[in-house]
């Protein structure tokens, strides 16, 4: 079946990024395709590419960009939900006329109408929520 | 209307939070919006404290935050015309239809299975 | 004499009930953000036990559109009223 | 047949209330995260009415040192069990 | 213990959220050793679901996150000795003092507004 | 009376960051001093220096700024908190081999025993979380 995961949970402050990863995970290993991880409200911050988590804890940043690296599975974050909270790719940045940026591939910034095909296009969206 | 069978669609968005205190109520309406305008049909569902999004006389918050309230009034232009709230929510809270800013209907809590068997995607919020 | 601050409303959260339990007889409680839903007349009964020292924010309460449906027995107070507040308390504790 | 997945616990949050509403008579619930806390016997009564229909995650439990205070009535899943829960549900929702 | 007049000291914190759920718990005891650390009198409180943070057992998380439970076991290194759970939250979770993994009071909740009193500084987590 | 503010939950998601703005406000009118505020847990997004509000919304980055240019509250973040979170000032970034940086002054990196020290300090600490 095809997948896409919607997450609505900051990393560390809740389970909600751990249990999205395991699920990812146990859904890939039974053969089933992960399309789409969608980040959205405080699921932004997954996105944070400058995450140095202690070296004896998971890195969530890194383990998503694997699963993007091995799977193929798309990392889109909600550029509205992004913005606000200071998650900007170089594009935005130079259209908000900042230096640096906050968000880089295999993250990218898109809009909510891509959560909404999802949940249309694949067979189960499942929400991780904090 | 909670005689009626309630609304089918794409979508069914269910609102649970309070205006101002987080940001979930904007984000799930806003969610709502997008679908409308990709052509899908939405419905709205105002659970628990999510009621109050329903409710007559907000403002801006003191440091200018937007409220939600002229959101809900676009809701129309966006054919989202399909607006429930749970009677027994809206009562907890003293308030009765007269309260609200908008024309939504109640519906008993017992209805809401069929409410979620009847649109393809739910995202709650 | 200690100030709590309660931002959860007791229609979705029991953080109300931990909220209460630190209470002394003299403690006094405000109650603000979403907090607020808890001082209308259809949800006060869950802060009987402090009734007399019971405030809310009024702000919070504006902006919801509920400034009218807040029970008497609430005390609403404007922001500076709650800067008050944390003057005439030893201490403050947050509950969310 | 819809699988309901509850992440927060009877004992603190009364989101348990809005996700039992929503239910059929055939929608399943699982309890995850800190939402398991309600799968010990002391707390499962709150999950009375989907008895039969109530599954809790075998990790979650785990992690907590739960997994012996887990009530019999509970049906224990792995992630493994988890993803099967969502192939046979027509769709999901997830309270929290 | 709940015979005697609970401890006093600079600072209290207390702590409401469960293991793994929530970074709550780990912030929460990162601050109490701190505040040790720098040679303040701590006293822990355990209220509500936060009581399951003393039960034994706890484990890594599926993902190898750390557990709370270590973290524990280092109190009494810091000098934090004045441990506290409400006997009426550990009982809704049926559990008894046995099944902590150290040993702490059970006070009856009428006690915990002496409690918040004899300290200077409180924090919730 | 002096006071301090611990700021616990992250902008825009929860009301805790425009709660504690306006407080400081109302405090600072009625004539006394805010020393600090301190974010920790998910208060230290607070700090996310590329923050593109939309422009009818309240920008809290800007508000917090101005609470320092005006009045001198330092505002300090957990370092802890803020490294798993991805909020590194430059001096993070390079001891992380990172380039960029998502934290700049007026925020400071701290470590938590400036949340005591406030604590037992000032005459009153307020917290405010999500």
């Amino acid at each position: 079946m095809r997948y896409a995961l919607l997450v609505q949970g900051a990393p560390y402050s809740s389970q909600a990024s751990h249990s999205a990863l395991r699920f990812a995970s146990a859904l890939l290993t039974r053969g089933h395709r992960l399309e789409c991880v969608f980040f959205y409200h405080e699921g932004v911050y997954n996105a944070a590419r400058l995450a140095a988590p202690p070296q004896d804890e998971p890195h969530l940043y890194d383990a998503w960009c694997a699963l993007n690296a091995e799977h193929g599975t798309q990392l889109q974050v909600c550029i509205a939900a992004a913005l606000r909270r200071g998650m900007l790719d170089e594009r935005e940045a130079n259209r908000h006329g900042k230096h640096g940026h906050s968000v880089e591939p295999p993250f990218e910034l898109t809009g909510l109408g891509q959560l909404i095909d999802l949940g249309q296009s694949v067979d189960r969206l499942v929400t991780f929520a904090p | 209307m909670s005689s009626h069978a309630p609304a089918t669609g794409d979508l069914l968005v269910i609102l649970r939070h309070a205006p101002h205190g987080s940001s979930w109520l904007r984000e799930g309406l806003d969610a709502a919006l997008v679908a409308a305008a990709f052509g899908q049909s939405v419905t709205l569902l105002f659970q628990s404290d999510g009621v109050l999004a329903l409710a007559r006389g907000q403002q801006t918050g003191p440091l200018g935050q937007k409220s939600t309230a002229p959101t809900l009034d676009m809701l129309a232009m966006y054919d989202i015309e399909s607006l429930y709230f749970v009677e027994d929510a809206l009562a907890s809270f003293g308030l009765t239809q007269q309260d609200l800013q908008l024309p939504a209907s109640g519906i008993p809590a017992a209805v809401i299975p069929e409410l979620l068997a009847g649109h393809k995607l739910i995202l709650t919020f | 004499m200690i100030l709590h601050i309660l931002n959860r409303p007791p229609s979705s959260s029991l953080v109300y009930r931990e909220t209460l339990a630190a209470m002394s007889d003299t403690d006094r409680l405000l109650l603000v953000e979403d907090g607020v839903l808890g001082a209308l007349t259809s949800q006060v009964r869950h802060f009987q036990q402090v009734e007399g020292r019971l405030f809310a924010l009024r702000e919070d309460l504006h902006a919801r559109g509920l400034e009218g449906q807040c029970d008497a027995v609430v005390q609403v107070v404007d922001v500076d009223g709650f800067v008050t507040l944390t003057e005439e308390a030893d201490k403050t504790v947050s509950w969310f």
